[in-house]
């Protein structure tokens, strides 16, 4: 009892600041990477920024261009939901392809629905997107209260026979669906206010892009909040993340939830733009599209997960166009049409993946610091 | 900068009344069995209000564990644990709310957040803001985060590592990183903290340090709390304890006060060996 | 005779510097300690000499030949062995593999056999827990077990990173006086990363003092044991 | 194109997309890579193949026919990209021979919007016939409806009191094939039915289930793939019923590459078929085509797949000339509906203001001694009700140069 | 109940060579942690050397000793000139790297060998084995049962018993400690991948004949069947393949001969979130690791 006593006196413990002023630097505390301000706000801008940007893009651009930017953006609805769920927190999903198929299905069935009752009018995609929205969530929360006990490989398998189970469905309930060779969706053209001759793909690739960034809105102010923080808690250390206080198999469901509302309206938009849907556009091949995109693009970064979208549109075609350009003989024509972009491509990810391993965002980041250290060098 | 004297700003947490004691654990005829092996037996021990109390014993002798069963990682196959006077049916995830946090030996930080985040994330379950503000960044949820701030950096700033509040831990040498854990524990205002081998890898002088932050906890003015404590160190153990409790084999072999413990030949020949003899 | 000779030692990670010019003699059948605070470079120090981090200058010379350009996976051969921080258990491998895995290289199957009963009668904990996997056991029976599967490759340089780190006293003391009974029968030499300054001073015939990525100071143990001042100057008690 | 004005569509034929002076550009999607691609994706080359040689001989019109051919893997998402990229990007002035019905599904409305002609679409589905709902878009091979009224017709007259079975792939191939073998033989008619998918090669308990229906004749709505597979388990299963295949899969090449050393199981198979057999040496197509396929192919393996291609070529070369000089999308389209095409296939085209289904007419084959040939009369019905009959206009030879005038 | 028999046994037979790939899958599992997605393609490739071989030679034996050595230079070829260079900044890298090596190994056999199916042939009586009636097995059913059983049986010695089975697995866990120990971690690596990719090409032989036929993308959808029946049983247990590919076979078989093909997709889904939710690391899953 004494040693305690006399370690009482000897050291003065003052509440708010203890003795440990060996690491304190004259009690005060460094500038802190930190924000004040609305968060709403602060992403309002930059949505707002985002959307003018693209309003005068989507004007100075051709209609396939338009209609390019239109699968962007609704690429870019899926992977900053993957990017989250995968990169935040931690859980790899081979299967979102079918959360896509989710809400593009239920738009496709609303769209025929209303233009069958005879509701016409655009506003008929504010309910119909919203509800493949919700079917996707629905569909992620009983996905997602499984995956919350699974990891690696094994969340990997599961998701992966999820991502094969679309065209069962499609099949087994055809009368619905109408299997393999799906449903044409019913769009209205553009508003009679924009002229006759406004071309429908600018349109589409409006509509795209408000979902877009009404995604990344949601998404980037949930990983700013306490819950982007929760994620990569659990992500890091599930042990220390439930003595924190977080229940980490809710946390995880969140965030296959949120993900899995971000693939089903990218689906939705999807079947807008493409104005059909079919259960082979959302196989494996998609899914797997899915994560080679926010790889590439940066995992875990929203930015990344626009460099995806993008990549994902724009690799396929300039493989594509930049074989087109090769002069051979017809015999090597025959043998090579095809099969040079896919090995192009192929070999495309596995260059950037050893050459930067954290994706284009990774790779700017870093040349960014480069880039900021040699600045600060010179001013030394 | 604020001074770190400014007081953070109330979270209600401890509303309870009881403010400047900390709580009270009871665990009475504890068992753990993994698979034949019996790693807890029959462990009954007292943490009162207010007091810091040590347990100590032989590598295996069930330490950890008995932190385990507090926390609900470890599920006893008999006993019976009261905190604050009533029956504690622990889930990991609840603890903090309750007041209860531990640290965990080895550090335990979260490699992919900053050390401010880290800390942060302590205090999770003080931000009320539910999913909706944060999805829609409300100010209620910007609110919240601000406060959270605030409150991590008071704590770093208490254990003095305020400078590393933009690093990442695994760059941080391993005393700042045990010290960022600790301010992890500390931000979430527990009412019973419990260490586990806080002054594993620490130099004499941190420790010594470490030692008048765990003296002081009880009598914290924001926040105080009692502690169990788990420590091979046992300068620090006999330092800072108010009671010990030495386990061998998964049973209580010895419990009193530090000279008691220091005296006993029973803990001397199974734990403390030549060492302290000499 | 000097067994190793390290020569200007620098090392880092990616563009950071952490060891500055290090120079160290290591004689044979001693044990030296190295001490210095928390992210002086001690850890560092011991894995540039391992190979484990890359060193950017400098010479490292064992038993006469230069170390440089030697793998990693040859350093046990040539009688190496390390022990690193953190408890290098293979969790998912079980006691019993763990310490087999110690002694695979080895020619001599008996001797390794031998050496791994040894461990078990040194550190029993273990020997109640060979079946049980790495990850199952407690903080100071990784460390028992890590510790115990160096010294079945029977090295002649033994580097230990704070060994009695998680360990109960008892078997810190164990430890030690194992150390010095093998310096003064087999002729093992030691390099000792310690926090615990006390246990490590009561065995080492060296202290080398680390600060901020150098050597502060190279002296007889004795002298930092007995020595208050010095001991205050530099180790801060 | 900044701003929104009217463009500058439809009358003269210097503004039609896709023409000039001195060419026409069409577009198409296939299978190149992929799982679904063995076999397919030599069928846009020999088109390619057929439209160089015309090109050589001076072309149509005085105008180059440009083929550009993109890769869709059988991925609808693919089809949907590239269609737009040909229509809105290449200009293309029509499309042509696109395949696979669950991607050319994908596009019919995006190409009635922009009303592109969407020509002799190569997929047995009937989806393609609907002129009013889409006036641009024209089949080209029987459907599978037809297809299974004459298996079936020909399996009621030869094999009457068999126990008949049907084996059909999961979708609209299998189930259209199901539905016109029904309209024959009433759906009692038909004792086991069963279905396989394309993503499980496993269809032994399939073919259990006929054997221990007693099934003596199946009639099979099958890709290659798995006719060679049903074949196969059926002989391992000791169960040997008479095979009555679609044209789809019931090439006898193909059949014999994937059976390898079993290739003898093949022996007796029927089959049913629209177009001369690559084999059949005297066949005046054929020879024409093997000649453009050595000049303009790079020679490459002649098979039915090659046929395809190159009678789609002449039919549209055939549609291109009677659209004249003036070519406009609408003239393409009135030329085709007006009819009276004749070429390779045996069976007449149906094409008129309100049919827009392809060949109407199959002639039963069979494999023996290793080789297939076909025998009978060439038959053809409708995808309805209509009786099965005998189609009796002889078969045409090619012109002597090959190019239709 | 006749049908019930005949589904069984058919059932077994599929599930056998499911086995046989997940074997492969589960080897380089415990060798190098990672699910290898470009185990496939792979094997497609060796699959055509061995083809090629016994095509032209007429020798199916000579074909399947090709396909081995090939696998097992290839697998060695892939760890020393790609996996050995791809940064671990997250786990991630490596499934994406896989997927490039499948999109470009996929594209070079297309180019080489063209797309069209090709029979693969063997030597053994196709005829079923018939017990009352009921036809069972053939005799390459039996070749395929005996190929697996041998790979289990060596696999499972090979880990347990021997010292380079004991290194596999250390050097895959703990890599840096592994080297500390004297364990050339990237030999290792090198011969995990190597002797994963020879049994990879050893079930891709075996699973031809039973498949529609060689081409480029032969492998798909064996690669879901097996990675399946790999997570059924447990990536980490050898036996845990064994049985998950039978699993996986059964439900294939009884699922498409009771109800119907196309819902097999459903079931395997259901049948495995079944499984995984009681164990979440497979059927044969090891202890639950401490975490604290
Ligand atoms: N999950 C588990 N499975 C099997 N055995 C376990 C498990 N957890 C703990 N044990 C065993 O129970 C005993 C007590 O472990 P515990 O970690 O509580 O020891 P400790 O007192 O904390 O020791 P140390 O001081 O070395 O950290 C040990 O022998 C350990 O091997
Ligand atoms: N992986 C790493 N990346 C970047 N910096 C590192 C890394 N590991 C260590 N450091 C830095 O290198 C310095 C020396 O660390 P080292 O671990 O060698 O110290 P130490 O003397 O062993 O300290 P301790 O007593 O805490 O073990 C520290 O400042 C640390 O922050
Ligand atoms: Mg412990
Ligand atoms: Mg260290």
């Amino acid at each position: 009892m004494t040693t305690t006593e006399k370690a009482r006196e000897t050291v003065p413990v003052t509440p708010q600041r203890s003795p440990l002023r060996r690491f304190v630097s004259a009690g005060i505390a460094p500038a802190l990477p930190g924000r004040g301000g609305s968060t709403l706000l602060r992403h309002l801008i930059w949505v707002a920024v985002g959307a003018i940007l693209v309003y005068f893009i989507s004007y100075g651009i051709e209609p396939f261009r338009n209609y390019q930017l239109a699968t962007v953006a609704a690429y870019l609805c899926v992977t900053v939901g993957l990017t989250m769920l995968t990169g935040l927190n931690g859980q790899l999903s081979l299967g979102h392809g079918a959360f896509m198929a989710c809400g593009a299905y239920t738009v496709a069935l609303m769209q025929n629905e209303f233009s069958d009752r005879n509701l016409l009018g655009n506003w008929t995609l504010l309910v119909s997107l919203p509800l493949g929205v919700i079917v996707a969530s629905l569909a992620g929360l009983v996905i997602g209260m499984c995956a919350a006990r699974l990891r690696g490989p094994y969340l990997a398998g599961v998701t992966l026979a999820v991502a094969l189970v679309v065209p069962a469905f499609t099949t087994r309930f055809a009368s619905v669906f109408n299997a393999d060779q799906g449903l044409s969706v019913y769009v209205e053209p553009s508003p009679a206010a924009l002229g006759p001759y406004f071309p429908p793909e600018r349109w589409l690739a409006w509509i795209a892009i408000i979902c877009a960034l009404v995604a990344v809105l949601f998404v980037a102010n949930l990983v700013q909040s306490r819950f982007g923080r929760s994620f990569k808690a659990v992500r890091d250390d599930e042990v220390a993340a439930r003595l924190c206080g977080i229940h980490v198999a809710r946390t995880q469901v969140l965030a296959f939830v949120v993900s899995a509302a971000c693939a089903g309206l990218g689906g939705g938009v999807l079947a807008v733009i493409s104005q059909s849907v079919s259960p082979s556009v959302f196989g494996l091949t998609l899914s797997l599209n899915l994560l080679l995109a926010i790889v590439l693009g940066g995992l875990g970064s929203l930015f990344g997960a626009a460099w995806g979208a993008l990549l994902l549109v724009v690799l396929p075609y300039l493989t594509t166009e930049m074989t087109r350009s090769f002069e051979m003989s017809r015999a090597m024509a025959n043998k090579l049409e095809g099969n040079l972009p896919l090995a192009i491509f192929g070999l495309t990810l596995i260059i950037v993946m050893l050459l930067a391993p954290g994706g284009i965002q990774g790779a700017f980041r870093k040349a960014g610091f480069a880039i900021r250290r040699r600045l600060r060098a010179r001013k030394a | 900068m604020s001074p770190p004297s400014a007081d953070p700003p109330d979270t209600g947490i401890g509303s309870t009344g009881i403010r400047n004691t900390g709580a009270s654990l009871d665990l009475s005829g504890i068992g753990v069995n993994f698979g034949g092996l019996v790693a807890l037996e029959d462990v009954s021990l007292a943490v009162p209000a207010g007091s810091v109390v040590g347990v100590i014993g032989p590598n295996g002798a069930g330490k950890t564990t008995l932190f385990n069963v507090v926390c609900g990682f470890v599920e006893p196959s008999n006993g019976s644990i009261t905190f604050d006077g009533r029956p504690l049916r622990p889930k990991p995830h609840q603890l903090a709310r309750r007041g209860i946090v531990r640290t965990l030996q080895g550090v335990g930080l979260f490699r992919g957040l900053s050390v401010l985040e880290n800390v942060m994330a302590g205090a999770t379950h003080t931000s009320d803001a539910g999913f909706l503000s944060a999805l829609f960044g409300l100010p209620r949820s910007d609110r919240d985060e601000r406060r959270l701030r605030a409150e991590a950096v008071a704590r770093l700033d208490e254990l003095g590592v305020a400078d590393h509040a933009g690093a990442y831990p695994e760059t941080l040498p391993y005393a700042v990183r045990k010290r960022v854990a600790l301010a992890r524990a500390l931000v979430a205002r527990p009412r019973l903290l419990l260490l586990d081998e806080p002054a594993g890898g620490l130099s004499a002088e941190d420790i010594e340090e470490l030692a008048a932050l765990i003296v002081g906890l009880p009598a914290r003015s924001e926040g105080a709390c009692s502690v169990m404590l788990v420590e091979h160190h046992m300068d620090l153990v006999m330092q800072v304890c108010t009671g010990i409790v030495v386990l061998d084999f998964g049973r209580v072999i010895a419990s009193g006060t530090p000279q008691e413990i220091r005296d006993n030949p029973a803990v001397a020949e199974a734990y403390l060996g030549a060492e302290v003899t000499s | 005779m000097t067994l190793l000779e390290v020569k200007d030692l620098s090392s880092g990670y990616g563009a950071v510097p952490v060891l500055r010019d290090v120079n160290l003699t290591v004689p044979q059948g001693t044990i030296t300690a190295v001490l210095g605070a928390n992210g002086a470079g001690k850890t560092t120090l011991l894995r540039t000499l391992t190979g484990l981090v890359k060193p950017t200058g400098g010479s490292v010379t064992y038993n006469g030949t230069d170390l440089r350009g030697c793998k990693v996976e040859q350093y046990v051969q040539r009688g190496i062995a390390h022990v690193p921080e953190g408890r290098g258990v293979v969790a998912e491998l079980t006691v019993e593999e763990n310490l087999r895995l110690g002694g695979l290289w080895r020619k001599d199957k008996a001797d390794a056999k031998k050496a791994t009963d040894e461990v078990y009668e040194l550190f029993e904990p273990l020997a109640r827990r060979r079946r049980h996997l790495g990850h199952q056991l407690s903080g100071g029976e990784r460390q028992m077990l890590a510790v115990g599967r160096a010294l079945i490759a029977r090295p002649e340089l033994l580097l230990l990173d704070e060994p009695s780190l998680g360990l109960a006293p008892k078997v810190t003391a164990q430890i030690m006086a194992l150390l010095r009974r093998l310096r003064d029968s087999t002729g093992l030499t030691v390099l000792l990363v310690e926090q615990n300054v006390r246990s490590a001073l009561s065995i080492a015939d060296q202290g080398v003092v680390m600060s901020l990525g150098r050597v502060v100071m190279t002296t007889d143990a004795d002298r930092l044991r007995d020595d208050e001042s010095l001991r205050h100057a530099y180790l801060g008690f | 194109a900044c701003s929104d004005e009217a463009p500058d569509e439809g009358g003269t034929a210097e503004n039609v997309p896709g023409v000039t002076a001195d060419s026409i550009t069409f577009g198409t999607h296939m299978p190149l890579t992929g799982p679904a691609a063995a076999g397919y994706s030599k069928i846009a080359p020999a088109t390619k193949a057929y439209f160089d040689y015309v090109n050589k001989n001076g072309g149509v019109h005085g105008r180059q026919i440009k083929y550009l051919i993109e890769d869709d893997a059988y991925n609808p998402a693919n089809t949907q990209n590239l269609v737009r990229k040909l229509v809105l990007e290449d200009k293309v002035f029509a499309i042509l021979n696109g395949l696979g019905t669950p991607t050319h599904t994908g596009v019919l409305d995006f190409l009635k919007q922009q009303k592109v002609p969407d020509l002799f679409v190569a997929s047995g589905s009937r989806s393609w016939d609907q002129p009013d709902k889409y006036p641009g878009t024209f089949g080209f091979q029987p459907d599978y409806t037809v297809e299974g009224k004459i298996m079936a017709d020909y399996v009621k007259q030869n094999f009457s009191g068999q126990t008949v079975c049907h084996f059909g792939q999961d979708d609209d191939f299998g189930r259209d094939s199901l539905a016109g073998v029904e309209k024959i033989l009433t759906p009692a008619g038909v004792k086991e039915k069963q279905k396989y998918v394309t993503s499980n090669a496993n269809i032994t308990p399939q073919i259990q289930a006929f054997k221990t229906a007693g099934c003596q004749v199946v009639i099979s709505g099958t890709i290659p793939g798995f006719t060679a597979r049903a074949l196969g388990t059926a002989a391992q299963l000791a169960f040997k019923p008479q095979w009555v295949v679609s044209s789809v899969g019931a090439d006898n090449l193909t059949l014999s590459g994937l059976l390898g050393q079993n290739k003898g199981l093949l022996e007796g198979l029927l089959s049913v078929g629209y177009l001369p057999i690559a084999t059949d040496e005297s066949n005046p197509w054929i020879q024409l085509y093997k000649k453009v396929n050595a000049e303009h192919n790079a020679n490459a393996p002649f098979d039915n797949n090659i046929v395809f291609g190159m009678t789609v070529g002449y039919l549209t070369v055939q549609a291109l000339q009677k659209a004249g000089k003036n070519l406009t999308r609408d003239k393409i389209i009135e030329a085709i509906q007006s009819g009276g095409f004749k070429n390779a296939a045996a069976g007449p085209y149906r094409y008129s203001k309100t049919d827009h289904s392809g060949i109407g007419g199959m002639q039963m084959g069979k494999i023996s001694g290793g080789s297939q040939a076909a025998f009978g009369p060439v038959l053809e019905t409708d995808e309805a009700d209509g009786a099965v009959k005998e189609y009796s206009e002889k078969a045409t030879a090619p012109p002597g140069n090959g190019i239709p005038s | 109940m006749e049908r019930f028999v005949f589904l069984t046994f058919d059932g077994v037979s599929r599930g056998a060579i499911y086995a046989a790939f997940a074997l492969a899958l589960v080897l380089i599992w415990r060798a190098a942690r990672v699910v290898n997605f470009a185990q496939g393609a792979m094997a497609v490739v060796t699959a055509y050397a061995a083809y090629l071989v016994s095509d032209s030679t007429g020798s199916y034996l000579l074909g399947l000793v090709v396909g081995l050595v090939g696998g097992f230079l290839l697998g060695a070829a892939v760890e020393r000139g790609l996996m050995r260079f791809v940064g671990h900044a997250n786990p991630l890298n490596d499934v994406i790297v896989a997927l490039g090596l499948v999109l470009f190994l996929t594209a070079v056999v297309g180019i080489i060998w063209g797309g069209e199916y090709r029979a693969a042939n063997h030597p053994f009586g196709t005829a079923a084995i018939e017990v009352g009636g009921v036809p069972l097995m053939t005799q390459y059913d039996l070749f395929i049962y005996g190929s697996v059983a041998t790979i289990v049986v060596l696999l499972a010695l090979l880990f347990t018993r021997t010292a380079i089975g004991l290194r596999m697995r250390a050097a895959a866990f703990a890599p840096e400690v592994s080297r500390l120990l004297g364990v050339r971690v990237g030999r290792m690596l090198t011969l995990g991948w190597a002797l994963a990719a020879l049994v990879g090409s050893l079930a891709g032989i075996l699973i031809l004949p039973t498949e529609l036929g060689l081409h480029p993308h032969a492998m798909d959808l064996v690669f879901a069947s097996a990675f399946t029946a790999a997570v059924v049983g447990g990536l980490d247990s050898p036996v845990g393949a064994v049985v998950g590919g039978i699993i996986v076979g059964l439900i294939l078989s009884y699922v498409s001969g009771y109800l119907g093909a196309a819902v097999t997709p459903i079931a395997v889904l259901v049948v495995l979130l079944g499984v995984l939710l009681f164990r979440p690391g497979g059927i044969f899953s090891s202890v639950r690791a401490r975490t604290v």
